[in-house]
């Protein structure tokens, strides 16, 4: 496959992909969006297979001239943190198109097509190694999205549609005014270029903020994490999967791309505010979790507590240092805040669908309308159960992994910090399991339940292939922390030397 | 003399008046059943109008009557932007004309001479050729905007138009008239000259000159607070006239600005740039926030030009190259957008009903997606969404406000886009959340539609491929500096 | 013999998955019939190790695969295989091995216990063996593993089985609150465990064990600060940390809750997880981490005092209660606090020891009292039982043997363990030392006291069961009893490897003190001259007298003179209350803590994301921007000389600023 | 001699009072259309006496032109407000308030 | 003080005066005349300032043609001028403090040094200013001239599209090209009257 244009292959296939469902009509579209999907997973796996993964170098690079006025590239490569991110959305994809394959009966080609386009889109956020090519891409997302939430939404989909639109749309522009501050100080996009940019510290303490709105709104971070309930409310299966999987997973890769390679100093003097925000979204959001009574919002809550991992394992680097002296222990930290972000994609996702199962049949997702769907629904039992256990962070899924390794960090920044991190396994376990009680066990409760019938092939099959994913990255998280290895050990030591000038 | 002349050179002016001319007299001799033959010829006049513009492109920046005339390639980029916008117009405009029984052949020679006004615009290299440009745009937009004789709101909207614009040109002309009196000058040359003699921040009576001339131009964008005509007007005129008066002519003002305020006056940027920065924060803050409580779809479009030009402004207040052809690349690509979307406004007023209500877009997806998926575009390109051609528009601007130093506007004008794009999401969930209320279908012609299709696929490549159109910009701005 | 390591958890996993994924396809028979391979294969196995490490003298450290390395920090899935290892590997494959017999018996008419519609009852025998068989292979693992990442996916494994096992009757809402219980328990212990194991990884760099123990002195003096200016060991903190882990899984209070709520699960699994092995899992990684607990004393103590708080207060309800199984887990919690008594005081090898023939009787009576269940109907009221004898001998005659064996009677396992440890407990002069010997002392007497309650009210005196049952009443079939009889023998014998296992050098090498200078094990194997010797001894000394008279007032008030019973009854009220209601933590737990999380999360639900955050700052600024926008509406007033006057006021203002800039 | 600002002040004056004019005048649209042709008046006092003063001719070129220009815009401000008056029965400027907000 | 002054300040105290009448004056008849007023005394002063074309053609074209158009207009619409002058005195106050402001600010500006021309010699005698204008009107100025021209052309279109009304259907009215193409015969019809010796054959009469 050398040679190929790969990586626009899977940005621009299913984007085209996407726009002849939306010409095929409803009909075709099903059929024709699942090739699109299929054929963009498979043309995506060369790139985990081809890369190397002792070099933190982007590969399969593509440059081309963009807009010459503003020495813009169409610039794409992969390195070992973004690698493994476009695989995952272009595997969750395919999920999303058998997922809501009968489920969607309102415009089917429209939804499709919003899914495969958005896939594109995605593809290109990972991609992108010019740093407008990758705002263009990072804010294009909103509007499939917005229209995914909006059209098959639940009956507040209009606002949390558009508070999910305003909400991330106010957090992107200001890092649109950092990138052209840094294009004005640097006279490219080019990420490579920014990395090498040398900035006063009030220039980026104001760049750091500006990414910490962007991103921190994407991740989500507590405060601003109040569009994520609402939308993943509102939004279809598909939407709350893609939501929870891949775009969650865009603002923790902005700040491994840009907050802490661009403006490290400024990471080390507001690590504080990271950290403390991340704390607060692992123990505040696990409680807030805890009295949800809709299941969609209860997963939701989760997700932002998960996601409190992984922005808490991206900026321990500098705690870690004051701490001991030394870096060690960050590349580990940071290791298991990718691991999270990989894990999360799954078991969020399979929740999602999980919920998403037994939407379809009961039209509710209030957890006090279930009880006792084990009887009814054995098979679907054990999925939901394996994902509940995996959102728990059991040992041997991979919701472990990256847990076991941000704790293990943190320790080196705080003991506190760790203790704090570490009240996941009880509160975390607990709104799981209560969920999973009152949902699933017990007696059934009432007619609808007794009616309910058990997963069919369809739902099996991405149920059961997010079971393997899961079980799979959790006993050998390996092959995923190898191929991220030198990359990230790369971004540690961009995010710990300095920046300011005069200071080699 | 004959050499300093150049007839040559306006040959596109010179072709199109003659065939304005001919269209006026030719619709007097056709019967209300062959308009169609008047309509064709108008478009055939300024297509071939265009194709002249565009042979004189590449050419050395030249002048003609006596140093008034100036022909460089932003002229001809800017010409054949306001030809093509104002040809769509007349393509866009026919069916809603045909409806209500004014699809007469004033009309068309009205846009062609107001059209002929912003090429003399474009061109203009004194005091006087902009103003006479000026007017003669303006008094065929008065005219057209009280169009409808039978409308109150149109005779309304037009005489508003008519009073604010008349102070308007007044005001710029006390400024001319300071200028004037300065230099002792009406060529842009000898007011370069002079403005370049003196220290602009210490010659008050300078400014003073200035500060009329900025009401003049402030006017004509529609920006705060010379704004108030710009709602009303858009309401009440009818939709095909609303359409070309939210198009062409803000790349016309936008051509003005740059005559009078870079050509003129470049050594007093320190000046205009101060005050510009008002008029551009007071535009995006008062479009932005007003048009979120209007329920009525021209007038929130209104709104959202005024907001839009003072992106415009904040593209020429930078004062550097990369701010005017932002500025350049933003009004052209902001009249392009605004073109469709008013399409599709006269796309929903069919059968009689004047669709001008934001109400009238509910279900627009199930009555027609593929207009729906048009108009859509359009408002994410508004709303500055990438991939859309709007985002990077509002990208180039914003860069050169970086540039400028000014990051606090840039700032400003980011937080007010999210406001902004607000009443752009309403828009766009009417169109795609909401059911239909009227289920009557809709069709246009195919030419129309086709129009429509390919101003939508320019929002897109554009975006995607801004770089081509923006080569342009800078290498025109460059040239006419 | 790495195939035979890696063959003996895998056994166990095949059979589980089989059985698992493939139940309903396979039938009952064949689903019993390979996971009973499985753990059939494993517990041979088991045994060629422990004759390959204990009598060969080998040891084997090794990796599987590595499961991560980051950081040069390689997380690895291995094997540590030494004597420890080798007789924990025996115990629980035996055991688990006598479970799954019993099992096919017990588990014959399950679908009893499932409402008739219910899909899930459906498979529930053959679910169940792939749990048990699930559960010994996270058993093996947690055992044998050689590093700290192992130990704690094994210690979560063995968790989540549990929670399935509890709550398999799911349809009860009793066993799907206990499980949530267990689990929410477990992980308060698995919170501590983690931040154990961050600690070691911190300061020593790495996750196995060997490398660890081999830096313990070096990291012995560090010390690490928490909060303020309080410095504390490193050593210390780690081994308290760890220790809560143990708490945790081995019920140690205050985290004991969910053993006795445990006993909503089936039977076997009372006996094979929550009495066997499962449970002692915290004993044996205490007992493992020895070479670092042998540094704190201070953590020595606070281990020695939890334990011996556990061993006497949890005897304690095992008075007042009348379900047989709870009876039975009352006496485990007890039990294992005798175990962690002699943990903190250095007595690792008692305690292992201990945890072996604890193992054997307590599993013998859990499925001594699952023989009675069987019989009774699923009914588990101690006070609708009696003259059971006579029914059933066999179980009878084991419970007695089991029973013995609890109270330390003389001759039986049981003794030469717990009167090991007492001793060691007299001997040891750690903090608390006192206090937990009294304790323990103390325990004896209760221990024999409710062991015999049960044991007299189960299968003596008058028959208070209902007409209809009594004419069902028969010996339970020969799955179950052959494995009471399997396991009576080795809750009577394996007393006799005190000698070669505590005292002498079986541990040496693996645990801290064992064959060392001046440590206690040494001092007690000084004191130590033979079996007999030994078990004459224990006839004169207090806990014999203590655990007798137990039996004999478990006789005379159970049998002779019940009206004892409602005296103390009446006359302790308070007493009686407060054992009842298990000193009141449960309430208090789900008072406090549950009803207080839950609090929390409204509150902060409500006031913080709804209210201060969403209604406050998100929507009441898109208000405001709304607001903002009607107020905008009234400049734009249509009258043409106000837009006028806008017009000549901007300009006023700009000739205003040239005045100010440039005037 | 009648210094150069003596003229400007007169224009400047005369453009105070049309502006005035039009602000205060609120019911008679003439009156404004007026002001208007006031407000030019000013701007070509200013040209004139600016070309007088610099000896430069172009200005009353200038004026030349804003005087057809004016008459043009009369001519159609006048044609306007006789549509308006047709269409609403007034021209009572308090009255043109069907578009705000 | 010379004559020029006075002159100049007569006409610019009428010029003023008119002006204040224009916009204060209640009947629009008056206002109208005012502004011609205001005109005439401009003109004088254009004429002081040696623009004497322009101050002839200001009153030919304002009062002559612009002004009279404006009166018509008055006179044809139907205007309720009792009420014309209804909330004049409520806003006076607002609208003074803006003419002062503006005033004084513009007053300010313009008497600041740098505008101070020295007022330059006077032009020979047979300086003639029409034709030095005359010169370059049709020469340097020959574009702004033809924009001119259109400009206007624009005004009569517009001013005809606005006003013109269709006429109504039964307006009789002359066709020119129909009276000329008439031929005798469609006019004239020649009758043969014959004897009354058959008497049916009147009653038929008329071919």
């Amino acid at each position: 496959m050398e040679g190929w244009a790969l990586l626009s292959l899977v940005i621009w296939l299913p984007i085209i992909g996407g726009l002849i469902v939306l010409v095929a009509g409803d009909k075709l579209s099903r059929p024709a969006a699942l090739i699109f999907s299929v054929i963009t997973f498979l043309v995506s796996i060369p790139l985990w297979t081809g890369f190397d993964p002792t070099s933190y170098q982007m590969q399969f690079e593509e440059k081309h001239t963009w807009i010459s006025s503003f020495n813009m590239f169409y610039h794409l490569g992969v390195d070992g943190i973004s690698m493994p991110l476009l695989l995952l959305n272009t595997f969750i994809t395919v999920l999303i198109v058998i997922a809501g394959w009968e489920v969607i009966k309102k415009k089917p080609a429209q939804y499709m097509a919003a899914f495969l386009i958005m896939e594109g889109i995605i593809n290109g956020v990972f991609a992108a190694q010019d740093a407008m090519l990758f705002y263009i891409f990072f804010e294009a997302m909103l509007i499939p999205m917005f229209l995914v939430i909006g059209v098959w939404g639940g009956v507040n989909r209009v606002y949390a549609t558009i508070k999910f639109f305003l909400y991330t749309f106010f957090g992107s522009v200001f890092m649109l005014v950092s990138l052209l501050y840094m294009y004005n100080k640097s006279g490219s996009f080019a990420i490579a270029d920014f990395y090498n940019l040398k900035l006063g510290m009030t220039a980026q303490v104001l760049i750091f903020l500006s990414f910490l709105i962007a991103f921190g709104v994407k991740v989500p971070m507590w405060p601003v994490h109040t569009w994520l309930p609402d939308a993943h409310v509102e939004a279809p299966t598909g939407g709350s999967v893609i939501l929870a999987a891949i775009m969650l997973k865009i603002g923790g890769y902005g700040f491994l791309r840009f907050s802490l390679p661009m403006v490290p100093d400024a990471a080390r003097e507001l690590t504080w505010l990271v950290v403390f925000m991340s704390l607060t979204a692992v123990v505040y959001i696990g409680f807030v979790a805890l009295v949800q009574k809709d299941m969609k919002k209860l997963v939701a809550y989760s997700s932002i507590a998960h996601m409190g991992f992984v922005t808490l394992g991206f900026f321990l680097v500098y705690a870690i240092y004051r701490n001991t002296g030394s870096y060690e222990g960050s590349v580990l930290a940071m290791q298991g805040g990718m691991v999270q972000m990989v894990s999360h994609g799954f078991i969020s996702g399979a929740m999602f669908l999980c919920i998403g199962v037994l939407y379809d049949r009961m039209h509710t997702r209030e957890i006090s309308a279930y009880g006792g769907v084990a009887n009814t629904m054995p098979i679907f039992t054990a999925f939901f159960v394996l994902f509940a256990m995996a959102n728990t962070g059991l040992p041997g899924t991979s919701g472990f992994v990256g847990e076991f390794m941000v704790i293990l960090a943190s320790f080196k920044a705080s003991f506190w910090i760790a203790f704090l991190a570490a009240t996941t396994l009880i509160v975390g376990a607990a709104y799981t399991l209560w969920l999973v009680k009152r949902v699933l066990f017990g007696g059934v409760a009432n007619e609808e339940v007794a009616l309910l019938q058990d997963v069919n092939k369809r739902e099996f099959l991405f149920l059961a292939v997010l079971a393997l994913a899961v079980l799979l990255l959790g006993l050998w998280p390996q092959p995923l922390t190898h191929v991220m290895g030198a990359s990230i050990q790369h971004i540690v030591e961009l995010a710990t030397q300095s920046k300011l000038p005069g200071v080699n | 003399m004959g050499e300093v002349m150049n007839f040559s050179l306006a040959t596109p002016e010179i072709f199109l008046l003659f065939s304005t001319c001919a269209v006026l007299l030719l619709d007097v001799f056709l019967s209300d059943k062959c308009r169609t033959f008047g309509y064709m010829a108008a478009l055939l006049a300024m297509i071939a109008t265009a194709f002249l513009v565009v042979s004189s492109f590449g050419i050395e920046r030249s002048f003609a009557f006596n140093g008034m005339y100036v022909l460089d390639n932003m002229s001809v980029i800017l010409k054949v932007s306001v030809l093509l916008v104002v040809i769509a117009t007349f393509v866009y405009a026919r069916s809603y004309l045909i409806d209500r029984n004014i699809f007469k052949g004033e009309f068309y020679t009205l846009s062609m001479f107001a059209t002929l006004g912003m090429l003399i615009m474009i061109s203009a290299n004194t005091l006087l050729v902009i103003y006479l440009g000026l007017e003669l745009l303006s008094l065929s937009l008065y005219a057209l905007v009280a169009f409808r004789r039978d409308d109150g709101r149109a005779s309304e909207a037009g005489m508003k138009y008519f009073v604010l614009g008349a102070i308007a040109s007044g005001m710029l002309l006390y400024g001319m008239s300071i200028l004037y009196g300065l230099s002792g000058s009406l060529e842009l040359k000898g007011v370069a000259a002079y403005v370049a003699s003196q220290q602009i921040m210490h010659n008050m009576v300078l400014l003073f000159g200035l500060t009329f001339i900025i009401v003049g131009l402030g006017f004509k964008f529609g920006v705060a607070p010379f704004h108030m005509w710009v709602p009303d007007v858009y309401q009440g005129a009818p939709t095909p006239v609303t359409m070309f008066l939210g198009s062409a002519p803000k790349i016309a003002a936008f051509a003005m600005t740059m005559r009078l305020l870079v050509n003129g006056m470049e050594f007093g940027a320190a000046g205009w740039q101060q005050m510009l920065i008002p008029l551009a924060v007071l535009s995006m803050v008062i479009g932005n926030i007003a048009a979120i409580a209007q329920s009525n779809l021209k007038r929130m479009l209104a709104y959202s030009t005024i907001s839009h030009m003072g992106f415009v402004l904040l593209g020429i207040l930078s004062a550097n190259e990369q701010g005017y052809s932002a500025a350049m690349f933003y009004a052209i690509t902001y009249a392009l957008t605004a073109l469709g979307g008013f399409a599709v406004i006269i796309l929903l007023s069919q059968s009689g009903i004047e669709a001008e209500e934001l109400e009238d877009l509910r279900g627009l997806n199930e009555r027609h997606p593929w207009y729906a998926f048009m108009m859509m575009l359009f408002l994410f390109s508004m709303a500055g969404i990438p991939p859309l051609v709007g985002f990077y528009a509002k990208l180039a601007v914003l860069q050169a406000t970086v540039q400028a130093g000014f990051i606090w506007l840039a700032v400003l004008a980011v937080t007010m886009s999210v406001i902004g794009a607000y009443y752009y999401l309403r828009a766009v969930k009417l169109m795609y959340f909401d059911k239909p209320v009227e289920s009557s279908t809709i069709s246009m012609g195919f030419s129309f539609n086709t129009l429509l299709a390919g101003n939508g696929f320019l929002v897109v490549i554009l975006g995607l491929f801004p770089g081509l159109l923006m080569a342009l910009c800078v290498e025109a701005v460059k040239m006419s500096l | 013999m790495e195939k035979i390591y890696l063959a003996i958890p895998l056994a166990p996993l095949l059979g589980a998955i089989v059985a698992g994924l493939f139940g309903g396809k396979i039938g009952r028979k064949a689903a019993h019939a390979v996971t009973i391979t499985g753990v059939a294969v494993a517990c041979i196995l088991s045994f060629v190790v422990l004759k390959h490490i204990a009598i060969d003298g080998n040891t084997y450290n090794g990796n599987v695969y590595t499961w991560a390395a980051v950081e040069g920090i390689h997380f690895n899935v291995g094997f540590l295989i030494d004597n420890l290892t080798a007789m924990m590997m025996v115990v629980v494959t035996f055991v688990s091995l006598m479970v799954h017999i019993y099992t096919i018996g017990y588990m014959e008419h399950d679908e009893e216990n499932w409402p008739e519609d219910s899909l899930v009852g459906r498979n529930s025998y053959q679910r169940f063996f792939s749990y048990i068989s699930l559960f010994t292979f996270s058993m093996l693992m947690l055992v044998m593993s050689n590093n700290f990442m192992q130990l704690f996916f094994g210690w979560e494994a063995v968790g989540l089985v549990s929670y399935l096992l509890i709550g398999f009757w799911s349809t009860r809402n009793t066993a799907i609150y206990a499980n949530m219980k267990a689990f929410l328990v477990n992980r308060v212990g698995d919170f501590g465990f983690l931040l154990g194991i961050a600690t070691v990884l911190m300061y020593f760099g790495s996750m196995q064990y060997s490398e660890v123990f081999a830096k313990a002195s070096e990291v012995a003096g560090k010390t690490m600060s928490i909060s303020g200016t309080t410095e504390w060991s490193v050593i210390t903190v780690a081994c308290i940390l760890l220790f809560v882990g143990a708490m945790g899984k081995s019920a140690q209070v205050p985290l004991h809750v969910w053993l006795p709520d445990s006993m909503e699960g089936p039977t076997p699994i009372s006996a094979l997880i929550h009495a066997a092995t499962m449970v002692t899992a915290g004993i044996f990684m205490v007992a493992r981490m020895s070479p670092l607990f042998e540094l704190s004393t201070t953590a020595l103590s606070v281990v020695l005092i939890i334990g011996s708080i556990t061993a006497f207060f949890m005897g304690l309800i095992g008075i007042v209660q009348n379900d047989i199984k709870r009876v039975v887990a009352y006496s485990t919690l007890s039990q294992l606090g005798y175990m962690t008594v002699a943990l903190g005081a250095s007595a690792y090898g008692a305690a292992v020891f201990h945890l072996m023939t604890h193992a054997f009787f307590k599993a013998l009576l859990f499925l001594a009292a699952g023989s009675v269940i069987i019989a009774m109907h699923h009914e588990q009221d101690m006070r609708k039982m009696g003259g059971l004898k006579k029914y059933m001998p066999i179980t009878y005659w084991t419970s007695l043997i089991g029973s013995l064996a609890l109270i330390g009677f003389p001759g039986f396992s049981g003794f030469f363990s717990k009167d090991l440890i007492i001793e060691a407990v007299h001997e040891t002069h750690i903090p608390g030392a006192t206090f937990a010997y009294w304790m323990v002392l103390l325990g004896v007497f209760i221990t024999a006291f409710y062991s015999f309650r049960m044991f007299f009210l189960v299968f003596h005196g008058e028959e208070r069961m209902d007409h209809h049952t009594k004419e069902h009443l028969k010996e339970s079939p020969w799955v179950v009893t052959v494995p009471l009889i399997a396991l009576a023998i080795p809750a009577v014998i394996s007393g006799y490897l005190l000698d070669p296992m505590v005292l002498g050098d079986f541990f040496k090498g693996v645990i801290k003190g064992v064959g060392e200078e001046e440590s206690l094990i040494t001092e007690m194997a000084h004191h130590y001259h033979g079996i007999m010797p030994f078990i004459l001894h224990g006839l004169t000394a207090p806990p014999f007298w203590l655990a007798m008279t137990g039996l004999v007032s478990a006789w005379f008030i159970y049998m002779k003179q019940p009206g004892i019973a409602d005296w103390f009854y009446n006359r302790f009220h308070w007493l009686h209350t407060l054992l009842e209601n298990k000193y009141f933590v449960d309430d208090f737990n789900q008072k406090v803590f549950a009803g207080g999380a839950v609090l929390l999360g409204k509150v902060l639900w409500k006031a913080g994301d709804r209210f201060l955050i969403d209604d406050s700052v998100v929507n009441d600024s898109a208000k405001f921007v709304g607001k903002l926008s009607g107020w905008s509406r009234y400049l734009q007033t249509g009258y043409m000389y106000h837009y006028a006057m806008s017009m000549i006021v901007g300009v006023l203002a700009l000739i205003g600023w040239v005045i100010y800039k440039a005037g | 001699m009648i210094p150069l600002s003596h003229f400007l002040i007169i224009g400047a004056l005369l453009f105070s009072i049309s502006a005035a004019g039009i602000f205060l005048n609120r019911k008679n649209m003439l009156i404004i259309l007026m002001c208007i042709e006031l407000m030019l008046l000013a701007v070509n006092i200013n040209f004139i006496a600016f070309s007088h003063f610099t000896q430069n001719i172009q200005g009353q070129v200038f004026v030349f032109f804003i005087l057809t220009v004016a008459a043009a815009e009369a001519a159609i401000g006048l044609a306007i407000l006789v549509v308006l008056f047709r269409n609403r029965g007034t021209i009572n400027v308090q009255e043109l308030d069907q578009m705000k907000g | 003080m010379g004559i020029e002054q006075i002159i100049f300040y007569l006409f610019s105290g009428i010029l003023l005066v008119a002006a204040v009448s224009v916009v204060t004056v209640r009947n629009p008849v008056y206002a109208a005349l005012f502004l011609i007023l205001a005109f005439f005394s401009s003109s004088a002063i254009w004429i002081m300032l040696e623009a004497e074309f322009l101050g002839v053609t200001l009153i030919l074209v304002y009062v002559g043609a612009v002004m009279v158009l404006f009166l018509f207009v008055i006179m044809m619409l139907d205007i309720n001028i009792d009420i014309m002058r209804e909330g004049f005195i409520r806003y006076l106050p607002v609208g003074l403090v803006i003419a002062v402001i503006v005033a004084v600010e513009m007053i300010y500006v313009l008497t600041a040094d740098s505008l101070n021309i020295v007022m330059p010699a006077a032009k020979a005698a047979d300086y003639s200013n029409t034709k030095e204008l005359g010169g370059v009107l049709y020469t340097d100025y020959v574009y702004p001239f033809e924009i001119a021209a259109v400009i206007l052309v624009v005004a009569i279109i517009a001013a005809i599209v606005l006003t013109h009304r269709k006429r109504l259907p039964n307006v009789k009215s002359q066709k020119p090209s129909q009276q000329v193409r008439v031929k005798r015969d469609d006019r004239v019809r020649l009758v043969k009257m014959e004897a009354e010796s058959k008497p049916n054959a009147s009653t038929r009469g008329g071919q």
